[in-house]
């Protein structure tokens, strides 16, 4: 029944002529993802959702008539391996890139994006990939909320909570970094106060030390800013036997079937942010997406998938939009043009000269690990 | 004319690079992976010459590179230094550094010196991403000037010329009493002594050269990619210059650049994404099975490429 | 001061071993002389000591007048003090000119920068060393074998090549580290005989071995250490007529006494 | 006070985990003078197939599958020497190879996901400190794994072949120590320790595909840190490691609680240097 309703929709999203597909080459569309290394807990899930929705276009007739030919790239977490990527798959010939993954790689594939007239449409929060004083700034289109977009919900969230003493926890690596930044700037705004921060290594073995010297703070809440789930259920873990007992509030990056996995059923009342909540409770476009995971053998893992399709879905739509033939600089002034278009996920894509950061708060949801699924809260 | 025969490994480069950049000229995916390989020749040279002659294990010449790369960046940058002004700085910083660190090293176990150059690169690592101000943290420094910006074959040749220039001063060094007496260290220090060696101060100054190879790599580097952060060079390039070195052939002078050529394009040449290690890692067990010298050890006598 | 290589109340301690308790030597250029004794006597502290191998806790080491007393090894030998190793220290698969060219190091007057920038002060300074390692092979009889590796070589020619290593960069003072030890007896002789040619071209030769034959035929003058102790200094018929040399030492093995050399 | 006693009790239980690892490590840098960089992909793999089975089921496959990849290496350690390679720096990258292959299979397999199980949900409260009782079988079992080796070998004729052939191989071949067996076992060994120090932390703070090179890294630092020439000094090693990371990362954050482990690491090397390091000039 999902699966017809499915068809249904993607047909009518490009509704196309028959005939006309089979007299014209594929449409090549690049993916330069982290298919390797740390950041392959999102590069995967990214491609999964790519794999599967390509699949599902050409199978109910392309865009515009047209199929469409993913050409995928692994930069292993790598931002070089991103910038050859951007190379070989531009090469190719694709009209827009999904990728690279992570924020460092596409800081470094921007410039050679630039020089080769290729869109990036980036699944990273990082906020500098698309300040306007980036020479690269017209190549690159944000297709995830931003950090701070993020870090603004969930702190909002605590402070609703009536929380006001914070601790944090945050991985040695960007991300981490980003999330005490902001964190700290934007718990000011909020009435929080930040009273302790500990950080890890992504390989740490132990982190009974990090979380006594949080319990030392007395905080009555702490904020993770963790991406590596093994990481985040370690620090879980930890906090219980040290005995630092109080909520424990996770940023997107844990909202991870593998964080949950890993928690068991102990981690019962972790809250945590996530694009959208795919593994348990989908809601209306993000089930077709599911359904689609699945007739794939994939199971759903969180927003990596959300976020990848967004970023195709955002091609889709500029191929779309373009009047004359297809080209990556043709692409970049289309993509300036759409708004509000068909994706798999809850919450609105925009894009404009203006902003380039397509997705906001609407994306997001509280939820809280309920018996190791994710419940999401009203 | 004896000087070049006796200098064979630079002409022998020069050759081979410039057929591999006429090959390459007319793909520019390939063009770009011939400019990295270039680059991580020039890093695995640097350890051929401390490891390969001088038996000095360093798994540091990997973050020599982010120096020299850092360096250019933050003059160009900050500064906005010339590329070419801020390349004898970016050669020179990691030279003292390598100049320093031997001194300390050298004195170390074989092993421990191993550990210790390992250790120092993480510490480089972390003050690369804390110093916010300076080399922009974590997030790394973007919109640094390229050199030959759109002509990628020019920014080859500017690349093979200086690995070239490299081999070069490592062959005349090699030809030199300097060379004999890094061979003589590596084999027993005790006897290198005793032919009149200050061996500290010996390999001190090929420790010193060798980082200033990896420097010029990380300048060539920086205005390749035109942005850095801490994770582009360091501990991973240590390891994968290693590979390249043995694989090659540590012993003979090109070896660590026919190492880098061979892993670089059997990167390309593997299946992908989460199964490549499997065969990235195969490979390298069988090129170690079948070549024991590595591969140049398969088809040159030791000691005369 | 005077000429020579005199070394005076030499005393090293080991934790609480004393290896030298004032031991004394001197070895005059043009001279072989020998040091003999007992295993554990002292003699090979005492050799590396004058090398510089290590430091002696008290005691005088003078050059030509001048001190060396804990100068570095590497220093030593370049104010012209060669040795050789117990067991040959080389690298079998080198020929026998690489290693004597080994051991010209020290007469280099070109820097690290000019070699590796391939000067032209580099190459003619290289040209100039392969000429002075041919000198020395020629000077030991062993030019025939310039390209041998010498892995390939009976270890009498090793022990040769050596000695030609040692005194590549122009030496003053060779010190022997048993270089008797393991060889036949032509070899023996073969080696006396180049030991001889070195001392007669000006260098003061200082033998420490086991074997007292070889001492005998070979030194002008034999110093005996006991115990880290000078037992006695004399020619080397007063030393084989010396009863105290000959119940310390040459009594447990009377066999080297009559040996020839 | 209190608080520091606390971090250095952690310290040490942490410790007892790299302990666990470096056990393996000087082992075969004793016989083999190499380092196997595969050891924390043993671990790694023996977690994952650890918690995917589950059970005692789950630990006896885990320390199968160790097993099975430490048995691979030494296949190639064996094949290595039949070539004639010497190197040790060529067999740690041919271990390194391996690891890499290893690492590739574990996230082909099981993806990115975390392993981790949970043995003990009750805390146990020991002088003012809450302490899981997993953390303490960890330290159990370092220890016992640390005697047992430690009799292996000082106290055993296998033991003397080991030490004799670490010490001098050709001698010891010649004199019928069946040298190349010694070390080919060393490796399958590293398997076996290295299998269980992964089952240890499966069980306690758990691991992902990401996590056998930096165990191997934290080990060998672990192993060489004190001078690799034993197992109590390796296990030492650990410890110590363990209580400087704990103490760093509860007392600092970020940058610094990184940088002083590392900065310790290179003090005690330097320290080590300025004692141990004397030409023994020519003569045995």
């Amino acid at each position: 029944m999902l699966k017809v309703t499915a068809m249904a929709v993607a047909a009518g999203l490009f509704a196309s002529s028959a005939s006309n597909a089979q007299s014209q080459a594929p449409i090549k569309v690049g993916a330069v993802l982290s298919l390797s290394g740390p950041a392959a807990v999102f590069g995967l899930p990214e491609r999964d959702a790519i794999e599967a929705v390509v699949e599902e276009i050409n199978r109910t007739g392309g865009v515009n008539g047209r199929k469409i030919e993913l050409v995928l790239h692994d930069d292993k977490t790598d931002p070089s391996e991103a910038v050859r990527g951007v190379t070989q798959v531009t090469r190719d010939g694709v009209v827009a890139i999904v990728g690279p993954s992570t924020g460092s790689g596409i800081l470094a594939a921007g410039p050679v994006a630039e020089r080769l007239r290729v869109p990036l449409l980036a699944p990273a929060g990082t906020a500098s990939i698309t300040d306007k004083k980036n020479s690269f700034y017209p190549w690159v289109f944000r297709v995830a909320p931003s950090d701070q977009t993020d870090i603004h919900k969930i702190l909002a969230d605590i402070a609703k909570d009536g929380k006001r003493r914070i601790g944090v926890f945050y991985q040695e690596d960007a991300y981490g970094k980003v999330g005490l930044d902001y964190g700290q700037q934007i718990a000011k705004e909020l009435g929080l106060q930040i009273v302790a921060s500990v950080s890890a290594a992504y390989t740490a073995t132990d982190l009974t030390a990090q979380a006594t010297q949080l319990r030392e703070a007395k905080p009555d809440a702490v904020f993770m800013q963790i991406s590596i789930s093994a990481l985040g259920a370690s620090f879980h873990k930890a906090a219980r036997q040290v005995g630092l007992d109080v909520p424990l509030y996770g940023n997107a990056g844990l909202a991870q079937k593998s964080f949950l996995d890993a928690m068991g059923d102990s981690g019962n009342g972790v809250r945590v942010l996530s694009i959208g909540n795919l593994p348990y409770e989908p809601i209306d476009p993000e089930t077709k997406l599911v359904t689609l995971l699945k007739a794939r053998g994939k199971t759903p893992q969180g927003w990596g998938e959300l976020v990848g399709s967004n970023g195709l879905m955002a091609i889709m739509a500029a191929i779309k939009a373009v009047k004359g033939d297809l080209s990556g600089p043709a692409m970049r002034d289309a993509l300036e043009t759409i708004c509000d278009f068909p994706t798999y996920s809850r919450g609105k894509g925009c894009f404009s000269k203006e902003v380039h950061d397509g997705w906001g708060e609407d994306v997001l949801v509280i939820t809280e690990v309920d018996r190791g699924r994710l419940k999401t809260r009203p | 004319m004896t000087y070049w025969r006796a200098r064979s490994n630079t002409l022998v480069l020069l050759a081979c690079a410039t057929l591999a950049g006429a090959v390459a000229a007319r793909d520019p995916a390939w063009l770009d992976i011939a400019i990295a390989i270039v680059i991580n020749a020039l890093v695995a040279l640097s350890v051929g010459l401390t490891f390969g002659q001088a038996g000095i294990l360093s798994a540091a010449q990997g973050s020599f590179a982010a120096i020299g790369a850092y360096t250019t960046a933050i003059l160009t940058v900050r500064l906005g230094w010339s590329p070419w002004l801020a390349l004898p700085v970016a050669i020179a910083l990691p030279a003292g550094l390598g100049h320093g660190l031997a001194r300390l090293v050298t004195r170390l176990a074989p092993l421990a010196v191993a550990l210790a150059t390992l250790t120092l690169s993480a510490i480089i690592e972390i003050v690369l991403r804390s110093w916010d101000n300076l080399t922009g943290g974590y997030v790394g420094l973007a919109g640094i000037p390229s050199v030959f910006a759109g002509q990628p074959i020019a920014f080859y040749g500017l690349a093979v010329g200086m690995l070239a220039l490299a081999v070069l001063a490592y062959e005349n060094l090699m030809l030199s009493r300097f060379g004999r007496g890094l061979t003589t260290i590596r084999g027993d220090r005790a006897r290198a002594i005793a032919d009149g060696i200050a061996v500290p101060g010996l390999l001190s100054a090929a420790f010193a050269l060798a980082a200033a190879m990896a420097g010029a790599g990380g300048w060539l580097y920086a205005h390749y990619f035109s942005y850095l952060s801490p994770g582009s060079l360091g501990t991973e390039l240590s390891i994968s210059v290693l590979l390249m070195m043995v694989v090659g052939g540590a012993r003979h002078i090109l070896g660590p650049v026919a190492g880098a050529v061979i892993l670089g394009v059997l990167a390309q040449l593997l299946p992908a994404q989460e199964v490549q290690g499997l065969f990235y890692g195969g490979a390298l067990i069988v090129i170690l099975l079948v070549a024991r010298n590595g591969l140049l050890g398969l088809v040159r006598r030791e000691g005369t490429l | 001061m005077s000429q020579g290589l005199v070394a005076r109340d030499v005393v090293m301690r080991f934790g609480g071993v004393l290896a030298l308790d004032g031991a004394a030597i001197e070895v005059v250029p043009g001279r072989i002389v020998g040091l003999i004794g007992r295993n554990g006597s002292g003699k090979s502290t005492m050799f590396n000591c004058i090398t510089g191998f290590v430091r002696p806790t008290e005691g005088r080491i003078d050059l030509d007048g001048a001190p060396i007393t804990g100068l570095p090894p590497h220093r030593v030998v370049r104010a012209g003090i060669a040795r050789t190793f117990q067991t040959p220290r080389v690298d079998l698969r080198a020929t026998v000119r690489e290693a004597v060219l080994c051991g010209c190091y020290p007469l280099g007057r070109c820097g690290f920068v000019s070699a590796f920038l391939g000067l032209t002060s580099a190459v003619r300074e290289e040209i100039r060393l392969r000429e002075q390692a041919d000198g020395v092979l020629r000077q030991v009889n062993l030019a025939p074998l310039g390209d041998q590796q010498i892995g390939k070589l009976a270890m009498g020619q090793v022990r040769l090549v050596e000695v030609a290593r040692g005194i590549a960069a122009g030496a003053r003072y060779l010190l022997l580290d048993e270089p008797a030890a393991g060889l036949t007896q032509s070899e023996r002789n073969m080696l006396a005989d180049a030991i001889r040619v070195v001392a007669k071209s000006g260098v003061g030769v200082l033998l420490v071995e086991h074997n007292f034959a070889f001492v005998r035929a070979l030194c002008e003058t034999i110093t005996v250490l006991e115990a880290g102790r000078v037992l006695a200094v004399g020619t080397a018929d007063e030393i084989a007529a010396d009863h105290r040399v000959i119940e310390s030492y040459l009594g447990s093995e009377p066999a080297a006494l009559v040996e020839p050399a | 006070m209190g608080y520091l006693a606390e971090l250095v009790v952690r310290g040490v239980l942490l410790g007892a985990v790299y302990a666990l690892l470096a056990l393996p490590m000087s082992l075969t840098f004793v016989t083999v003078g190499s380092i196997d960089f595969a050891l924390g992909a043993y671990a790694v793999l023996a977690a994952a197939v650890g918690s995917t089975v589950g059970g005692l089921a789950g630990i006896a496959a885990g320390l199968g599958a160790a097993l099975a990849a430490a048995v691979a290496m030494a296949a190639i350690f064996a094949g290595l020497k039949r070539a004639g390679v010497e190197e040790p720096i060529t067999i740690s990258l041919a271990s390194f190879g391996l690891a890499v292959a290893i690492g590739s299979l574990i996230l082909s397999i099981w993806g990115t996901r975390a392993f981790m199980l949970h043995s003990f949900d009750d805390v146990w409260v020991m002088l003012g400190i809450r302490i899981s009782p997993q953390s303490l079988i960890n330290f159990a079992i370092g220890m016992l794994l640390l005697a047992l080796v430690y009799l292996l070998l000082y106290r055993t004729g296998l033991g003397r072949m080991m030490r004799a052939a670490a010490i001098n191989p050709l001698g010891a071949e010649l004199s019928g120590i069946p040298v190349t067996t010694l070390q080919t076992g060393t490796f399958i060994s590293g398997g076996l320790l290295g299998g269980i120090a992964g089952l240890l932390i499966l069980f306690s703070a758990g691991l992902d595909f990401t996590a056998g090179l930096s165990l191997t890294l934290s080990c060998f630092g672990a192993a060489i840190l004190l001078g690799a020439h034993g197992p109590i000094r390796a296990f030492l090693g650990g410890i110590l490691m363990g209580v400087v990371e704990a103490l760093s990362s509860g007392l600092a954050s970020g940058a610094v609680s990184a940088i002083v482990p590392l900065v310790v690491i290179m003090i005690v090397l330097a320290l080590g240097a300025v004692g141990g390091v004397r030409f023994a000039g020519d003569r045995p």
